[in-house]
């Protein structure tokens, strides 16, 4: 499952599209709302992403990583518009028979999703609000 | 020659648009095109990637008919 | 919540203990039945521990997370008696304020788990079964 | 003086219980209580770690009036 939704993530049905007698280790990891940042409260965020592209993006993510990790089963789903506090912006399941792989797999996606793949953040704040670039990769500021 | 333009975030919001067809010479980069459309802009000097039907591309990436361009600002997904 | 049960796993309850508003990461592992180790078909696990001894040993191990990580929050919770196949057998929980520490306390939980807490697991096959030891640690076949 | 002994998976399966009560003379290391358990059986070659009263000691530890003595095979937990 490689998607971006409208909708609050259902943890367990992207979990369950990894799942397999098989597996030896699923690890899920989730992105969640921060209530602060740099001090200022954040009310919710808005995200928006270049649609096409970016499940483009996210699949060939997920091909490289079933290409470093054969047997590996990896699900991404992003949220879209409005997200509240405490809320998923966004979840990836992997599964693997042995858990370095499912360690090793997770970490590449989230790295990967966050420096190719064209999605936009916007931290909305009670006095304004500020698009919100991730530290690292290439657009890392001065670079 | 025409191309469709795609403008997200703060780039949407700058140029009041999600997107546009814009007539352009024969023989511009991407890197061109952007300079034209936000030059006079001090979000100029931000750090942009480019796509070009999408895939990412070089600035210096030659524009052909019917492309569909899309300049990508700081990402924040995740 | 740390704990050892003799019932399934319900993660997301384990999960829940761990979330919060300010987390910027959740990052779940759960070890689960494989069906197959060494071309022998696994019919089911039986777990049996050292009990009050292995709850000690988690919660020390989810304090030692916590010193190392500041800010880290961890649920660790182990299936005891038999575990069918697909079930989880273990559940670790962690949330931080950024991913790194995410990945790497709940890799050092999962790994601290299967060289210092007296947990046992015999592995029940068509034609008999066996105890089987995690690779790695003191325990290692050799050492 | 008195000890308690707990044994876990195949060292329960081999001694036939999960616990006993044990008379053993002063000055037995945790080490030498194994050996007189296990010396005769295979599984004396095993990697074995020791706990005293729910905490791990080397095989050199000394036993104390009352000790909770437990012999730790290969862990399997996870």
């Amino acid at each position: 499952m490689i998607a971006l939704t409208q909708e609050v993530i259902d943890v367990d049905a992207v979990v369950d599209t990894v799942r397999r007698d098989a597996a030896g280790a699923v690890l899920v990891f989730e992105g969640v709302t921060r209530d602060t940042h740099d001090g200022r409260g954040v009310i919710r965020l808005e995200y928006e992403a270049y649609g096409q592209m970016a499940e483009a993006e996210l699949k060939a993510i997920a091909a490289d990583a079933v290409a470093q990790w054969p047997g590996l089963r990896i699900a991404i789903v992003h949220r879209m518009g409005l997200v509240g506090l405490g809320e998923a912006s966004v979840v990836i399941a992997v599964s693997t028979p042995h858990r370095d792989a499912a360690y090793s797999a997770s970490r590449f996606a989230i790295d990967a999703l966050k420096v190719r793949v064209p999605i936009w953040k916007k931290e909305v704040y009670a006095d304004g609000s500020v698009w919100k670039a991730n530290a690292g990769g290439i657009h890392e500021p001065g670079s | 020659m025409q191309v469709s333009v795609f403008y997200f975030a703060m780039l949407r919001e700058q140029r009041g648009r999600a997107d546009e067809s814009l007539h352009v010479e024969a023989g511009l980069t991407v890197g061109g095109l952007y300079e034209q459309i936000f030059a006079a802009g001090s979000i100029g000097a931000m750090s942009i990637m480019y796509a070009v039907n999408q895939s990412y591309v070089s600035a210096d990436h030659m524009l052909a008919e019917n492309d569909e361009v899309a300049f990508i600002p700081p990402l924040g997904g995740g």
